[in-house]
């Protein structure tokens, strides 16, 4: 056998891109399992139903583009950005929402760019907005809760997204929803006309968020991320309302605890905010770009017209990231000061 | 008071930004946005510029055309006000200090066909803006694009070493992500 | 200059050097006004008019006016042309001069114009410019139509609604339901639309272009490599 | 009074559009005079980028010659000794698109050449001493001449004049001296996967290099 | 316990120190042939100070340092000098380079060493000169003569001498092998290095993970002021400015030296040898080297000659070929791979890794970055990797230098640690030498620019100045027209000769051309070269009609200039008239259109007809022996030349040819081999 | 040198600033009749809807009355007017602005028409920031919910029934979107009763001459 020539290092990590993708789609498992125990089949069946959309978008494109479909499909990026997604849409949706979303999000926002590793927005994300301002009747269907409403079962679940002409959906607004849109009347008020709120925040919600919020843990544990973008988000959002709660009307948006685990707050901090793709590289940089989300985040769903705005604030900071990074450049060994930017 | 131009400030900035919403001021925008530095130096000028021509020619409406009576002449006038402040910018740029002229000299001239600068004063007119809400306005509008401007830039430099597909290269890619970027700033809607 | 042909002339104008897609001029009106058919048609219109007035009257007084106050005098006369057209469209069009809003107006700022008529008009004898400014101003208000269109069928899944506003009541009735019971896309309607479909377009162009490039290196040899040196030291005796 | 100019809309519109015009008038007629601006700094920043090899290959006798021409809007793509780093060079500077070197001009070559006179043919006729753009070449009438190696720019401009075509173009080899790592190289040409440095295709170019 | 400090960064890769420490260390012995590489370090390479024959003593002087950066080379062992020449060295590009090969006697004979007992009598400079003439490069990485290093300024203050005993690469125990067995000679020469730069603190630097080593480095550093500090393991501690910021919290400024904060850092093998260079006299002509990995039976650490053949010291350790992917030098992290088993071991040769495919598997391919930072979380440079990959893919250089590219120490944590598998490290490198390149080039073109400005210049003049002459001269020649005199040329000798050389020698060459016709590419070229000659002789026919129309005083030389080319052009269609001939004879008859090739063809078939019985081998051989002839003259002229102390100029002219001469010599002979085993 | 410059060149622009003053201010004057004419008629264009002409005879943007942050009911922000539809100078309908502040993303403008009668002649939307696709079928060109106002007065249907149906009244909601709808309903019922509490001044009712229309 002929001796190899190759470059240092020769030893290499235990890491690999796949085995990272697959981490996360491990740790979305808790939220998936609690989301479905209090709306119903509705997520699972999004995911499927997105996963299969989404290795086709994915294999397409790399059709197109000549590449090879193997090497590509096998780095499991596509059915992260389909789970994120899927989890994002309301459960019940109709599978030609679905479709249009995971196209969106893998051919318009990933491989237009480049495929993985290029797109500068986060893919899922863009996905959601597109489908959020283009049919907003069908984005703002949310199922109530366990508790609440009754839930379908499989079947019917099945039904409602393959043949959505046939079921018809019971809705309820969430939890935000019912925040954004009543300014007049005293929290408490508010909490015991709704049905849907729970101990924190909205029934089911809390319990969703805290399994992503464990899902997360376990990816930091796994050191698959860092703790600064998350940590700034969720700490930023958490200041905010705590300096404008008033505890007493709702137009002061709720208390930090209700903004915490309501929406996709949770899902938001170690899913969505965490992708590194799309986010700030530097650890300073990251924190800045978590910071700003949250701001973004608190300021959109109490002021703004769309009362979970995670996607909104992510897309806005996505954008915002590479010049972020122009500035936030870690101060190399052996300079005096930081040596970014000009 | 203070509320109402700060409503006013972050109502151009974010909400209606001039670019991504109202598509002002498009063209500098993608053409001068290849290169962060450049951007950054368009900016400035613009800024400077927007802010100065909004409120002159508010002056000139309520001063001169409609006491006269000539309110259709407000595109003619606009249009000569901002080649003059974008000249005389220019002369006491290059006059006082060269340092700066160098950064800005060159995206003065390009003013003057940026239609943000005559959207400014136009839409001064349409929303009835006094004197200190047309400055206000004016320099919100001007940040609103220097923002995004500058954002946009850094993103292309990434975008510049991306592995785009050969059709999307360059012009198209901008467009595109122009395009989600302008879906992030629908976020902002109803802020104030 | 003089030797250009009306051939050139229109290829550049309407696919070469395309003023919206290619030389990227021009983008706030195709952007603002291209939610629907019939704004983009009136819009396009006014822009051809203006187009052709300023490159005709730049093209006259090209030799009369110096360099110093070249561009002040170019830039009032497409004021003017603006003006004039925005005073009769406000007469006769009056709800689609509402609809433009500011955009009419903002022809003036339109940088096709002032670079046709520095750049061409300027330099060209009367009938070229005439006829360079109608074919750019052509090849811009297609590209007008095109986004126009594409955004109001995947908007609303009909296409040329209210085109009374332009062509009279008669107009009304050209709508053209494509898809009934249509779940509208709402994003082709909004600012993001604007950006991407423009963008689809471009790329789309680049595609076009690319297949015709192969097509071309098929047919015909490349000019020798290196047939363009020239000797720096003059010629050796 | 403006009341009064008020009703004649035509005086009034005069008065204002030409007085504002008059006005302008007068400062850029004052800023034409006073602010004129002598050279073009650019072409020097441009002159700088382009690799002085003075070739001619771009079609203008030397570099300088064709930095104002760029600077006077032509295609920045036609150096080939400036190659695709010179292209990207220039469109930084100039806020252009890069653009892939136009080939009528000559093709990039990465290997630097210098010219070599085999001696014992040379009979002295001094051509290539006028032929070359940077004065490296020594020699006298009727008498052997020889390139400085280390000032030849590698334009081959001399090459062609020799009545006696005993110039050699030697591309430079890579030794011990001048190896460096090189860039990975994709795996395959149809397939972009990014590269790694164990391609087989990777480790025998740099073992033939 | 001293306070110690962390870096940032840095990565953990499992040790697979065990593994060569299960012996202690173990003399390899006296390999049969010594190949000892000219340059082995940083700096100029050494120049040979003996002949092929001299027979050498071990110890023995065999290269000299030249210039300040540079370090001599010493005999490993007595016996003769075989040869000085070209070999294949130990360098990750697989370039040969030249080495003195000493074969040895076996005798091992010492030449007179003499130590001297107390260092401290000694002058400064003394004692540096003999470090300096013990050959001691640094021994931890990168080579660099010690006695420059310790030659510290005196305007810099040096507080802290350290030696770096981290071998923070896994699999090489070598310094850990030197401080279990030889902790008295590394403290002896620690305390010279002491002597030396008379630092504040003298720190002796060990990683937590080899106890043993502390231990006993503690007990011989006893009562001496010297201090062992131990600190938590993490690649890579070892790195000179990691280690200094783990020792004494300070950083290196970027660009600067560790002096200049007052830091001075040696290998504690570069201490040993130290002491041996002072203490016993003897120069560096050996070291510790771990030859461990999966394809090695029995892993250890061998004290080996320098110059020995990693061939041998594998076998020593029981080689497994077939089980071996890549072979390195150095460790898994920082070492590269060399080209085969035959290179020598060198002074920085600390480890030879000879690792299985499944220990350090062949690399898959790289994916897309995708950001995820882990790269930047491990830098200990604390740069951002994923930037400056973005960048030097895009080849970005200002953005790199921007990002700090050249604060790199290329140290490969970031390629360990990506889950993409990039190969950053040498995405790294090969910008920072493109970097430098443009850099070179650039100062390159500055300089011909000025010359092409100068040039343009003084042809200016000259235009001027012949203009006004031609009418000084004009004036002069109606003067002259009077008197009618006539002037006859007298000059003709010098072209002449210049002709005949040149006949003779495309003489040469064209027979040249002749016999390596035969490949289908040697047709191709011979078929260019009769459409090119044509063409030139078309355009110096015509260059000549033009001179003697303006009466030029170069029509001698032009009309020289198109009889060599007529000639060649014969030549040529010669050759390619033969050539087709006889390996196509239908194809020959096709393509030979024009009236001259056919003229040609039918001369050539006469000369052909003769040559056509020779075999091929014969052919060959005729030619070889023409092209030696050549090389030979050639060699002469440099000689003489060299001799005549002629200008540099010409000399690398001449060199050049021979170099190329000898080139073809080769092929030549290549060809002959083929020919002869066809 | 300089002076010259400076007066050929401000010459020339004047020159050129009289032609295209000349080009503008014709086109000005023999279009301005017409601008006159289109400036009414679209402001007129709306109020038409509600009131088409065979109903009245007048013109009914010459006869106002203001309306303002102070008519109680009308949540107007600022000063508006009132429009009279007359027929043969009896006052047959008027139309209100009113605004309702509670939409989904802010205030919603709206024009009411009332009849003598005290029942909608019809309502239409002006402005409003509703998301599109949800909001906005408020807007006659996206849905004609918005007519099916017309004909409905405050007895028809009874208090309870204003309101939309999610919140057991009368009017259909859309799906996925109450707030606008129950917005728009309320201001309407608001400007209904604003014109029940005002009768007298809006239609020129005095208390005496109460004649047979009530
Ligand atoms: C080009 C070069 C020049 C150096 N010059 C000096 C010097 O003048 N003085 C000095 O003490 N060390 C000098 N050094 C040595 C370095 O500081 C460092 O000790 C040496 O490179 C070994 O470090 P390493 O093995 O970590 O790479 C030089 C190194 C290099 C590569
Ligand atoms: C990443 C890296 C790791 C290193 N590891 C070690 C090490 O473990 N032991 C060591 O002695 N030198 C190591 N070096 C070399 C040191 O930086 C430094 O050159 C050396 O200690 C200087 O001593 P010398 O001049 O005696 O070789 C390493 C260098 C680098 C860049
Ligand atoms: C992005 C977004 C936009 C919305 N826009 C509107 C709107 O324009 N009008 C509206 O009445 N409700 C709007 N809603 C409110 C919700 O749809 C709310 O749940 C709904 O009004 C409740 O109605 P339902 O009881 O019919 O489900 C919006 C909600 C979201 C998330
Ligand atoms: C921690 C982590 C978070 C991620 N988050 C997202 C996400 O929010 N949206 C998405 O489309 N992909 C996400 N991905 C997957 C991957 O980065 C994504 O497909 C790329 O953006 C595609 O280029 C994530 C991956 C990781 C490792
Ligand atoms: S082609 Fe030759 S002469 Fe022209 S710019 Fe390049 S190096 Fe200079
Ligand atoms: S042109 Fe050729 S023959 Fe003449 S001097 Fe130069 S090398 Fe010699
Ligand atoms: S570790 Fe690799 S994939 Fe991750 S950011 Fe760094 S270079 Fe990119
Ligand atoms: S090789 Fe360079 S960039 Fe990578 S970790 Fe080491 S110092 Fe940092
Ligand atoms: S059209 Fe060019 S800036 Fe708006």
């Amino acid at each position: 056998m002929a001796l190899m020539r190759v470059t240092s290092p020769h030893a290499h990590g235990p890491m690999s891109t796949q085995r990272v993708m697959q981490s996360v789609l491990l740790a979305t498992v808790p939220g998936i399992i609690v989301l479905t125990h209090f709306f119903g089949f509705g997520t699972l069946v999004n995911i499927l139903w997105g996963c299969v959309v989404a290795l086709s978008c994915e294999a397409l494109a790399l059709k197109l583009r000549g590449r090879p479909l193997g090497f590509y499909l096998k780095d499991c990026s596509a059915l992260v950005t389909a789970f994120l997604l899927c989890i994002a849409l309301p459960p019940y949706s109709p599978w030609w929402l679905i479709a249009v979303g995971i196209a969106s999000s893998i051919l318009l926002a990933k491989h237009f760019y480049g495929g993985m590793g290029y797109n500068p927005f986060n893919p899922a994300m863009v996905g959601y907005v597109v489908l959020l301002i283009s049919f907003p009747v069908q984005m703002t269907a949310w199922a109530p809760p366990r508790g609440v409403g009754e839930l379908p079962g499989l079947m019917e679940a099945l039904q409602a997204c393959f043949v959505p002409a046939t079921f018809d959906a019971v809705t309820l607004a969430t939890p935000l929803d019912v925040m954004r849109q009543n300014s007049s009347l005293l929290v408490e008020d508010l909490w015991s006309q709704s049905p849907q709120f729970g101990r924190w925040a909205g029934i089911g919600w809390e319990w969703v968020n805290i399994a992503f919020l464990a899902g997360g843990c376990w990816l930091l544990y796994q050191r698959i991320f860092t703790w600064h973008a998350p940590v700034a988000m969720l700490a930023s959002i958490a200041l905010l309302a705590a300096i404008f709660n008033d505890a007493g009307s709702s137009a002061s948006g709720g208390s930090p605890l209700f903004h915490l685990l309501s929406g996709a707050t949770m899902f938001g901090a170690f899913f969505i905010v965490t992708d590194p793709v799309t986010s700030a590289v530097s650890l300073r940089g990251r924190l800045v770009y978590g910071a700003l989300i949250g701001v973004l985040v608190y300021v959109i769903r109490v002021r703004g017209n769309y009362p979970d705005a995670v996607a909104f604030a992510v897309l806005i900071m996505n954008f915002a990231a590479p010049f972020i990074d122009h500035y936030t450049q870690p101060r190399t060994y052996g300079h005096e000061k930081s040596g970014g930017g000009s | 008071m203070l509320a109402d131009y700060s409503v006013l400030l972050i109502g151009a900035i974010l909400v209606n930004n001039f670019v991504l919403v109202q598509f002002l001021g498009l063209c500098p925008f993608m053409g001068v946005s290849n290169k962060l530095e450049t951007a950054m130096g368009m900016s400035m000028a613009t800024t400077f510029v927007l802010t100065l021509a909004s409120a002159c020619s508010n002056l000139t409406y309520h001063f001169l055309l409609l006491p006269l009576g000539l309110g259709y002449l407000k595109t003619i006038a606009f249009i000569l006000v901002i080649a003059v402040v974008v000249q005389f910018t220019e002369m006491v740029v290059r006059k006082t200090s060269p340092l700066l002229y160098r950064v800005l000299g060159v995206y003065l001239p390009l003013i003057t066909t940026n239609c943000a600068v005559l959207g400014v004063a136009l839409l001064n007119i349409n929303k009835d803006h006094s004197f200190l809400q047309a400055l206000f306005y004016g320099f919100g509008a001007a940040v609103g694009f220097s923002l995004v401007l500058v954002l946009f830039a850094a993103m292309r430099e990434r975008l510049a070493v991306a592995d785009v597909p050969q059709p999307f290269k360059g012009a198209a890619i901008g467009m595109i992500t122009a395009g989600l970027m302008s879906l992030g700033f629908m976020g902002f809607a109803g802020l104030v | 200059m003089a030797s250009t042909s009306y051939r050139e002339l229109s290829l550049n104008g309407l696919w070469k050097n395309n003023p919206a897609i290619v030389q990227l001029l021009g983008l706030c009106p195709l952007l603002a006004v291209t939610g629907s058919v019939v704004n983009a048609i009136g819009l396009g219109l006014a822009t051809i008019l203006v187009l052709v007035c300023s490159n005709s009257a730049v093209s006259l007084i090209r030799n009369i006016v110096s360099d110093a106050v070249r561009l002040p005098t170019f830039v009032m006369i497409i004021a003017a042309a603006v003006t004039c057209i925005e005073l009769l469209m406000q007469a006769f069009a009056y709800e689609l001069y509402q609809i433009l809003g500011i955009f009419l107006p903002l022809i003036t700022t339109n940088c096709v114009i002032l670079g046709r008529a520095d750049g061409f008009a300027a330099k060209n004898r009367l009938a070229p410019a005439l006829y360079d400014g109608l074919i750019m101003g052509v090849g811009f208000a297609l590209i007008l139509v095109l986004l126009g269109a594409m955004r109001e069928l995947l908007g609303t899944g009909a296409l040329f609604a209210n085109m009374d506003l332009l062509f009279g009541a008669g107009a009304a009735s050209w709508e053209i339901v494509v898809f009934t019971d249509y779940q509208p896309f709402l994003l082709a309607v909004l600012p993001p639309g604007a950006f991407i479909f423009t963008g689809l377009i471009i790329v789309l162009k680049n595609i076009i272009d690319d297949r015709i490039k192969r097509y071309q290196d098929l047919r015909k040899e490349r000019p020798a490599k290196g047939s363009k040196r020239v000797r720096v030291t003059g010629n050796i005796s | 009074m403006v009341e009064l100019l008020a009703q004649y809309p035509l005086v009034a519109a005069l008065i204002a559009l030409v007085g504002l015009a008059a006005v302008f008038g007068a400062l850029l007629g004052f800023a034409a005079i006073r602010f004129r601006t002598e050279g073009n700094p650019i072409v020097e920043q441009i002159n700088d980028i382009l690799p002085q090899t003075q070739c001619g290959q771009c079609g203008h006798p030397g570099c300088k010659p064709y930095a104002e021409a760029i600077a006077g809007g032509e295609a920045i793509n036609k150096c080939p000794p400036g190659g695709e780093a010179g292209i990207q060079a220039l469109a930084d500077l100039l806020d252009l698109e890069v653009i892939p070197l136009d080939d009528e001009h000559g093709e990039e070559d990465p290997r630097p050449a210098v010219a070599f006179i085999r001696e014992d043919e040379c009979i002295g006729c001094t051509k290539c001493i006028q032929a070359c753009p940077v004065d490296a070449i020594l020699g006298a009438a009727k008498q052997m001449h020889t390139v400085i190696a280390s000032e030849c720019t590698g334009c081959d401009l001399c090459v062609e004049p020799c009545p006696v075509d005993c110039i050699d173009m030697l591309r430079e080899e890579e030794s011990l001296q001048n190896w460096h790592w090189h860039l990975p190289d994709p795996v395959s040409r149809n397939v972009d996967i990014i590269a790694t440095d164990a391609a087989p295709e990777a480790t025998s170019r740099d073992r033939a290099a | 316990m001293r306070k110690v400090f962390d870096f940032h960064g840095g990565i953990h890769p499992p040790e697979n120190k065990q593994q060569s420490l299960q012996t202690p260390i173990v003399k390899a012995g006296i390999p049969p042939l010594l190949v000892l590489p000219l340059s082995q370090h940083i700096g100029a390479p050494a120049v040979p100070a003996v002949a092929p024959g001299d027979r050498v003593l071990k110890g023995q002087l065999i290269g000299e340092a030249r210039g300040f950066v540079s370090v001599p080379l010493h005999a490993p062992t007595s016996g003769t000098i075989e040869a000085v020449e070209e070999r294949q060295i130990a360098h990750p590009s697989g370039h040969r380079a030249p080495c003195i090969v000493i074969r040895s006697d076996g005798l091992d004979e010492w030449i007179e060493c003499r130590g001297i007992e107390d260092y401290t009598t000694l002058d400064k400079s003394d004692l540096l000169q003999r470090i300096r003439n013990a050959g001691i490069a640094g021994m931890g990485g990168a080579g660099f003569p010690s006695a420059v290093k310790l030659a510290v300024q005196p305007e810099k203050k040096i507080s802290t001498l350290i030696i770096n005993g981290t071998e923070c690469e896994p699999y090489i125990t070598a310094d850990d092998a030197l401080m279990r067995e030889r902790a008295e000679q590394i403290v002896s020469g620690a305390m010279i290095l002491r002597h030396l730069v008379e630092p504040e603190e003298t720190l002796l630097g060990v990683e937590d993970n080899k106890p043993e080593a502390i231990a006993t480095l503690l007990t011989a550093a006893q009562g001496t002021g010297l201090e062992v500090v131990s600190f938590p393991t993490k690649y890579p501690s070892g790195g000179e400015k990691q280690l200094i910021e783990i020792l004494t919290g300070k950083q290196v400024p970027s660009g600067g030296l560790p002096a200049d904060i007052g830091v001075v850092c040696q290998n504690m093998g570069s201490a040993a040898a130290i002491h041996d260079a002072v203490v016993l006299g003897r120069p560096l002509i050996s070291r510790i080297t771990t030859v461990t990995g999966d394809a090695i039976d029995q892993p250890q650490n061998f004290e080996v000659l320098l110059g020995t053949s990693m061939a041998y010291l594998l076998e020593k350790a029981g080689y497994r070929a077939e089980r071996n992917n890549r072979l390195v030098m150095g460790g898994p992290m920082m070492g590269f791979t060399v080209p085969s088993p035959d290179v020598p071991v060198v002074k920085t040769t600390n480890c030879i890794l000879a690792p299985s495919e499944r220990e350090l598997p062949t690399p898959p391919p790289a994916q897309a970055c995708i950001r995820c930072g882990m790269c930047a979380e491990v830098c200990p440079a604390s740069l951002l990797p994923q930037q400056m990959f973005w960048f030097a893919q895009g080849k970005e250089f200002d953005k790199l230098e921007q990002h700090n590219l050249f604060d790199c120490i290329e140290c490969g944590a970031c390629s360990y640690a990506c889950p993409s598998n990039i190969p950053l490290v040498q995405y790294y490198r090969a910008s920072k030498a493109e970097i430098l390149q443009l850099r070179r080039d650039h100062e390159k073109s500055e300089h011909s620019r000025l010359r092409f400005e100068a040039r343009q210049e003084r042809l200016e003049r000259e235009e001027r100045e012949k203009a006004e002459k031609r009418a000084a001269r004009k004036k002069a020649a109606e003067a002259k027209a009077k008197q009618g005199t006539a002037n006859g040329e007298a000059e003709e000798d010098p072209i002449q000769a210049a002709i005949e050389r040149a006949k003779a020698k495309k003489a040469a060459q064209q027979s040249a051309a002749d016999a390596q016709g035969g490949s289908e590419g040697e047709r191709e070229k011979l078929e260019k070269a009769v459409v090119s000659t044509r063409k030139r002789l078309d355009t110096a026919i015509a260059k000549l009609e033009q001179a003697q129309a303006e009466g030029s005083d170069l029509v001698e030389a032009l009309q020289t200039g198109v009889d060599k080319t007529r000639l060649k052009l014969e030549t040529a269609e010669t050759a390619l008239a033969a050539l087709q001939n006889s390996s196509d004879s239908t194809t020959a008859e096709s393509t030979s259109s024009t009236d001259a090739a056919q003229l040609a063809i039918e001369k050539a078939m006469a000369a052909r007809a003769a040559e056509a019985d020779l075999s091929p081998a014969e052919k060959a051989r005729a030619d070889l022996e023409k092209l030696e002839q050549r090389l030979e003259k050639s060699r002469a002229k440099l000689a003489q030349s060299r001799d005549a102390g002629d200008e540099e100029k010409i000399i690398e002219a001449l060199e050049a040819t021979v170099e190329r001469l000898a080139g073809k010599v080769e092929q030549a002979r290549q060809q002959l081999q083929q020919a002869e085993s066809a | 040198m300089l002076r010259q410059s400076i007066t050929r060149n401000s010459l020339l622009l004047a020159l050129f600033a009289v032609c295209t003053t000349l080009l503008i201010v014709g086109t000005h004057l023999s279009t301005k009749e017409d601008i006159a004419e289109q400036i009414r008629r679209a402001e007129e264009k709306a109020l038409l809807q509600i009131i088409p002409r065979d109903r009245h005879d007048n013109s009914m943007l010459d006869d106002t009355l203001p309306a303002g942050p102070e008519s109680a009911g009308l949540q107007l922000a600022e000063e508006k007017r009132i429009y009279r539809a007359r027929s043969e100078g009896r006052i047959v309908a008027v139309i209100v602005p009113a605004v309702a502040p509670d939409g989904y993303s802010g205030a919603i403008d709206l024009i009411v028409g009332i009849n003598r009668d005290g029942s909608v002649a019809g309502v239409r939307v002006l402005t409003h920031k509703e998301t599109p696709g949800l909001g906005d079928k408020v807007d006659l060109r996206k849905s004609d919910w918005i007519l099916s106002f017309s004909g409905r007065s405050l007895s028809n249907p009874r208090p309870e029934g204003w309101a939309v149906k999610k919140d057991k009244g009368e009017f259909d909601q859309f799906t996925g979107a109450t707030i606008t709808p129950r917005a728009v309903v309320a201001a309407v019922r608001r400007a209904l009763e604003f014109g029940r509490d005002n009768r007298a001044e809006l239609f020129e009712i005095s208390k005496t001459t109460d004649g047979g229309d009530s």
